[in-house]
């Protein structure tokens, strides 16, 4: 393969059972360092499921998972982001009755003044706030609003915002732009561009073989708990990916009343 | 890694290679209620060993299920509420107010039983109106609402007491009033006592030294007890009206977005509540014959607790009315269960904490394994 | 031999705790086991069924409080109906003899309150309160309502709580809205009796004002010794728990049994008698 | 314009305030018989608060709104369902700890019996469920799982399907396929076309162009709480389309760089 | 319907014309706590009108201050546990256990204030954490773990009362014990006694008849509960601590996958709470001098009261340290001020119940209005 080095996080044969519920059935899996590595499947594959695992959220059933090559355990989400792993889950992890700035910045405060005065930088949460969020083309009436009244595009790109803002090494996407608007898409599509540039590692999840497409170097398809394979960019067309994707069933004659929009 | 080569090999998939074999013991366990089951048989297993074994024959039987099934009938109510998502805080109060309704009715306006019963029901069900239009139009937390109707109708209880009394704070001579009118049976006195007549006879029951028979019937309250169990059940899994109740105590705006009357579930259930309260107090005050201020103390607690011991959730949206009938049986059981030991009273509040907490903990840890849960 | 003890008070109230620590040295004296069963909360109830669980291990004596007859009627004739000998303690003094009980030891509540109020009236009070600190609790509702009758003058109910600074606040509070209050009579000494004495001094009048209080606390006993408070009322109701478990431990052995009913008080415990008190007080036996 | 009878769903001047923030500011729109009427805009342009004036959820600040042109007041949305409009909310309105049957029947439930005996028919309901939920391409593993641990695509496909179901006469979709995998987006496409085709009337929120203009009849644009106009199918072109929803704005220079993929 | 021509014409929009001026007051009102305001507005209006106005002169502040204190210390406990999500039912239980240990630890120990103080302390924050732990372990709600604390300490304070005073529930003679220690003036007594002799003396505060002062300083429990007041609200609201309790209490899963620390969270707001009940078991039982078996009783129920008074949400993420502070002295001015009117007391209940529900509801129903929800 193309990466002699250790990859920046890398998964192996990942088992994981809810009670009587096989989630998961031996899934491996690498993120480099500068790479998009898109995570593709069905619905229910489970691509969450797997991703969860890879930032602490619940402990894989079987299976080793190693940073930089050395072996880790990682018991909470906490620890995970300590290794620099940040993390846009698909149900966002936000605090609805809280505002903004404090669920973009939870678990993070910036703070100011020493010792037992040490107190959270409301001033300047605000502002890289009302930044970030504007980076991502999303125009916030003020900080202070409730994350709860937000528009459904607009507590996701929250949660982006916040990852990105966060990702040291590894950067997971699990459906980003599933309730995005055009623009706003566009924009995050351009950030996983401008991230990855910067030798950040990223995963992403999305159902859009176009968006896969535009951002990946490597595409993993996950099947009803098990993956079908990695394959790098260019050794697979966006066709393929997509038959994959669909299990090559009826699509052929959807599209065909469709006329190939979907 | 994978070579892209294994991208073409799609294997064939059976129907449902996803979801593991799972024994029929777990899928039972499942089940809100059965959890409890688990406590119980904890619970039972600690008086067979410790206690006086008279407390399992039948006299000792009925002599702690009395008490469960009285606060049993409250804590169906309270959990038909709990899953609604709702608390209802005034429901011991309640069983003071409806007392004296009852009682008053019956002494002072010299009602018969067949119009102080409906009047009581229909009373109670006004104030539960009353508590739940509250609840609903300002949105306020139940609790708080509750809160302040338990205080006002433990107040009312005193000053109407007072009053129907002519200045002190007990009601007598309900009992003798309505000796002998028609449906007193359904709500007073013990069922199926030329059966029990019999069996003692036969020596199958137990008696005193004396040659009294321990026990002469059962006491209708363990009757309605069962039957109201076995009535919240049906409708919580078998009717829409279940579904609706946990769809309203799960997520109120969810289930009202998708179509169901949450006003009027809610509504319901406090009426229910409130009715069982009164039930609960129709059926003690005719038994002990009098009512005081002091009655259904704390109930709505140990309702409550009842009700979470069967696995009801305080958030609302889960939990069963079998598991409130069987967290009412451990719960009495635990109560009246120290008399038949010969710990010192002074330990009552421990072994009672005690108890509780490991009959939880015991059912939680059951039902985790048996299910696989972690 | 077994003796089964049932009353309606709580075993932390500080009254029913000396109760049982008479039942228990009567049980250590006499020989017997004792069992001393109570409900957590006044609850007529939940007590006709204590007495139920008791009555089915059939014991050699029963003894029970009596505050509610028609709710603990049932429980009671069911015991004498097995043959069990009944003796009924603190209250049911009217209902002993109609229940079928051998006797009763202890006094009514309703006399010793209208005992304490004659003393009051004759110690010159007008106007006066009556602290209860669990309002419908039937046994201290007679409490008041005896000494209403036998103060005859002005008199009002204060309800509290248990907490000491609560009840303390709410007597300084009936004292400074009415000033011509001159009497308190609490129903207990230790939850209600020394904050009063504490609100009196707050709002400066206690040189003024007559406390009495019902039963003993130690605290209590040394404002009567400083002539801060009147008196209180002593029941003796170490020996309501004393007297009827030896009674039965000696009706068991011997078939022995007084003939009549035993009255335990009252007895005021004012300044000259009151040194003697206090230790025994601090140790719950009186 | 080309229907002269009522449209079934008419809404007029429609305006909403959340306190002090205004999400609409008088908005107008109808929905007629066999057509698909697509709502675009972009994130926080009120969408999802105009659809929800329309099912009941909460009544607007001002405006009318008629059914068949009489005028009509929905104060909850049981009344909305009772006239015929069915709604696939953006956040689903399930109830996690229920079970996929009780969800897809919530507000409906079957009955058998009669008099005082009748009771849900648990048969007949997990039957009618698994088969809408495989017509939709996914196969449930059980009836009685939990929908707070289905994935995210799963769980929106039981809210559609449930909609589709009940969905007498106008059925409102809001972002129905943003958790889909592609061959859930298709099925539910041509479920679209296919219940245009019976004459129910379709509302339907997306932010891809492609999806709208492959089922839209009609195509209506929001911004910032306003309109920006209606038009119909064949009046206007995928790329201003586009253009309109993203304001025209930096998206021309993002889409250089990613190769027009968005 | 609009023509397609309109399509072209997309105004130019100003940056925020979605925002609608809002007054000042609107945006204070929209803060949890300040809700309250209107209820301590409305309830002490009521007693200017119908008490005996000594109710409000600096002795009858205090008077009333007082207990509303005391409660007010175990509120803000309560309140920040709620605000994160978990109840403790067994701080009122704690209070008596707390003022055993107090207790014991001086007069049968014969420990010096210095070394009781930080022991009960200590014993308060194990059982909070052992609170925690359980809760945290096992999952099981919060409700039902305290709940058996609560019945276990109160059970065991009995059990050690009786032990440390050879057989009375009230253990006393802790006051003499203590006199003259170091930092008793921490924990007893009052404050600023220089400064009201001043005020005294220059009649700027109010005397008996006979020319002694009517009060004589500041109960020290007033200090405390103000102090705490202001920190808790620091915490809250301008520390990176504060933005994870509303966290863990807002969605427990959504804080830990944000990396909140959810488990400390919890575990140290149980011991918070633990430690506000102990702090009050030491203030009051060096206030009475002696302790017994029924301190505390239902105390943690008036400090959830308070709490929601204040603002608090049950279900957790919601509420505010100052809004449990009015909350504490709306409900302990409701509770004594009773006593100041003319009012039947036997109405007391009934007046409580009714003051506190009017008070909620006047408070909703003003932020309402003020910031135009509806
Ligand atoms: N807590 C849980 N308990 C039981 N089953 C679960 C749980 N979480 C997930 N599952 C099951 O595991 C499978 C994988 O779910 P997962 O959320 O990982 O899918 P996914 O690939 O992310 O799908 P989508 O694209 O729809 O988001 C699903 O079939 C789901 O029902
Ligand atoms: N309950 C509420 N309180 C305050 N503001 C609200 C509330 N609900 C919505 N809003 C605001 O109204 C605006 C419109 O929200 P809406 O959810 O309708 O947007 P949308 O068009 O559906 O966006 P998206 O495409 O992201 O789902 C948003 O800016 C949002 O912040
Ligand atoms: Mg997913
Ligand atoms: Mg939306």
């Amino acid at each position: 393969m193309s990466h002699p080095e250790h990859p920046l996080l890398e998964m192996r044969n990942i088992e994981k059972q809810f009670g009587n519920i096989v989630a998961l059935a031996g899934v491996s899996f690498a993120a480099h360092a500068g790479e998009c590595h898109c995570l593709l499947g069905d619905n229910g594959a489970g691509k969450s499921t797997f991703i969860k695992t890879m930032s602490g959220v619940h402990p894989p059933t079987k299976g080793t998972m190693l940073v930089n090559g050395q072996p880790v355990v990682f018991d909470t989400p906490r620890t995970a982001m300590n290794a620099g792993i940040a993390t846009v889950f698909q149900d966002l992890a936000m605090i609805p009755l809280m505002s903004v700035t404090r669920n973009f910045w939870m678990g993070r405060e910036p703070t100011k003044g020493w010792g037992p005065f040490k107190r959270f930088d409301v001033k300047f949460a605000n502002a890289v706030t009302m930044a970030e969020m504007s980076k991502m083309g999303i125009r916030l009436r003020e900080p202070d609003q409730a994350v709860g009244t937000l528009s459904g595009g607009e507590r996701q790109t929250v949660a982006i915002a916040r990852a990105v803002y966060f990702g040291a090494k590894v950067l997971i996407l699990d459906e980003p732009t599933s309730a995005l608007g055009v623009r706003q898409t566009a924009s995050v599509l351009a950030t996983i561009d401008r991230v990855r540039k910067q030798g950040v590692g990223i995963v992403f999840i999305t159902h859009n073989v176009r968006h896969a497409m535009a951002v990946g170097d490597c595409f993993t398809v996950l099947n009803r708990g098990r993956t079908l394979g990695t394959a790098r960019r260019g050794e697979i067309s966006a066709e393929q990916l997509q038959d994959l994707m669909a299990g090559r069933q009826e699509i052929a004659s959807l599209e065909g009343s469709l006329g190939g929009t979907v | 890694m994978n070579p892209p080569g294994i991208l073409q090999s799609s294997p064939a998939v059976p129907v449902d290679e996803r979801i593991k074999r799972i024994s029929p013991l777990a899928k039972l366990m499942r089940r809100p209620e059965l959890g409890a089951v688990a406590g119980l048989i904890l619970v039972t297993g600690f008086f067979l060993a410790v206690a006086d074994p008279v407390m399992f024959n039948l006299a000792g039987l009925v002599n702690f299920l009395t008490p469960a099934a009285q606060l049993g009938i409250m804590a169906l109510g309270a959990s038909l509420l709990m899953i609604g998502g709702e608390f209802d805080l005034s429901i011991g109060s309640m069983v003071a107010f409806a007392g004296l309704i009852f009682g008053a009715s019956i002494t002072v306006l010299h009602l018969p039983l067949l119009a102080a019963v409906p009047l009581t029901l229909a009373v109670a069900g006004i104030i539960g109106v009353v508590n739940a239009a509250i609840v609903i139009r300002t949105g306020l937390p139940s609790f708080i609402v509750t809160l302040a109707a338990l205080f006002i109708l433990r107040g009312l209880s005193l000053v109407g007491l007072k009053w129907a009394t002519g200045g002190s704070t007990q009601l007598r001579g309900i009992a003798e009033a309505v000796q002998g009118q028609a449906f007193l049976g359904l709500f007073s006195g013990k069922v199926f006592e030329g059966l029990f007549a019999t069996l003692t006879e036969h020596r199958w029951l137990p008696r005193f030294d004396n040659g009294e028979p321990m026990i002469t019937g059962l006491p209708v309250e363990i009757v309605w007890f069962v039957g109201l169990t076995a009535l919240a059940t049906w409708v919580l899994l078998r009717t829409p009206l279940g579904n609706w109740i946990f769809a309203t105590g799960g997520d109120p705006a969810a289930a009202k977005n998708s179509g169901v009357p949450v006003r009027h579930i809610r509504i319901g259930l406090f009426v229910v509540a409130a009715m069982c309260a009164a039930l609960v107090a129709i059926i003690t005050v005719l038994d002990s014959g009098s009512t005081d201020a002091r009655r259904g103390f704390q109930k709505e607690f140990e309702a409550i607790i009842a009700a979470v011991i069967g696995g009801c959730l305080l958030t609302g949206g889960y939990g069963s009315a079998v598991g409130a009938f069987l967290g009412s049986i451990i719960f009495g059981m635990v109560m009246i269960g120290l008399t038949y030991t010969r710990i010192d009273q002074d330990w009552y509040l421990v072994f009672l904490g005690g108890m509780l907490l490991v009959a939880v903990l015991f059912n939680n840890s059951i039902r985790k394994r048996v299910t696989g849960e972690r | 031999q077994n003796i089964a003890v049932v009353t309606h008070g709580q075993a932390n109230d500080p009254f029913w705790s000396v109760v049982k620590n008479g039942v228990e040295a009567a049980a250590k004296d006499s020989g017997v086991k004792v069992t001393y069963r109570a409900p957590e909360s006044f609850d007529m109830v939940a007590m006709s069924r204590l007495i139920d669980a008791a009555v089915n291990q059939k014991p050699d004596g029963l003894v029970v409080s009596v505050p509610d007859a028609s709710a603990l009627g049932a429980a009671i004739q069911r015991a004498v109906k097995a043959g069990i000998p009944v003796i009924t303690i603190n209250a049911g003094l009217e209902s002993s003899k109609k229940l079928g009980a051998l006797l009763h030891v202890g006094q009514s509540e309703y006399d010793a309150g209208k005992s304490a109020g004659e003393k009051l009236k004759e110690m010159g009070g007008k106007n006066g309160i009556c602290v209860n600190q669990e309002v419908g609790n039937v046994s201290l509702d007679l409490r008041c309502k005896g000494f209403a009758d036998g103060f005859a003058g002005k008199t009002k109910v204060v309800p509290t709580g248990n907490e000491p600074s609560e009840v303390r606040a709410k007597v300084k509070a009936a004292l400074d809205s009415d000033t011509s209050i001159d009497t308190i009579m609490a129903l207990g000494a230790a939850t209600a009796g020394e904050p009063a004495v504490a609100a009196a001094k707050d709002s400066g009048r206690l040189a003024k004002i007559r406390i009495a209080t019902f039963d003993l606390s130690a605290g209590f006993l040394k404002a009567i010794a400083a002539k801060e408070a009147a008196f209180a009322i002593d029941q003796q109701q170490f020996l309501q728990g004393y007297m009827p478990v030896s009674f039965l431990a000696l009706h068991a052995k011997f078939g022995l049994m007084p003939g009549g009913n035993v009255p335990s008080g009252p007895n005021l415990i004012t300044s000259e008698k009151v040194s003697q008190v206090i230790e025994l007080s601090a140790k719950g036996i009186r």
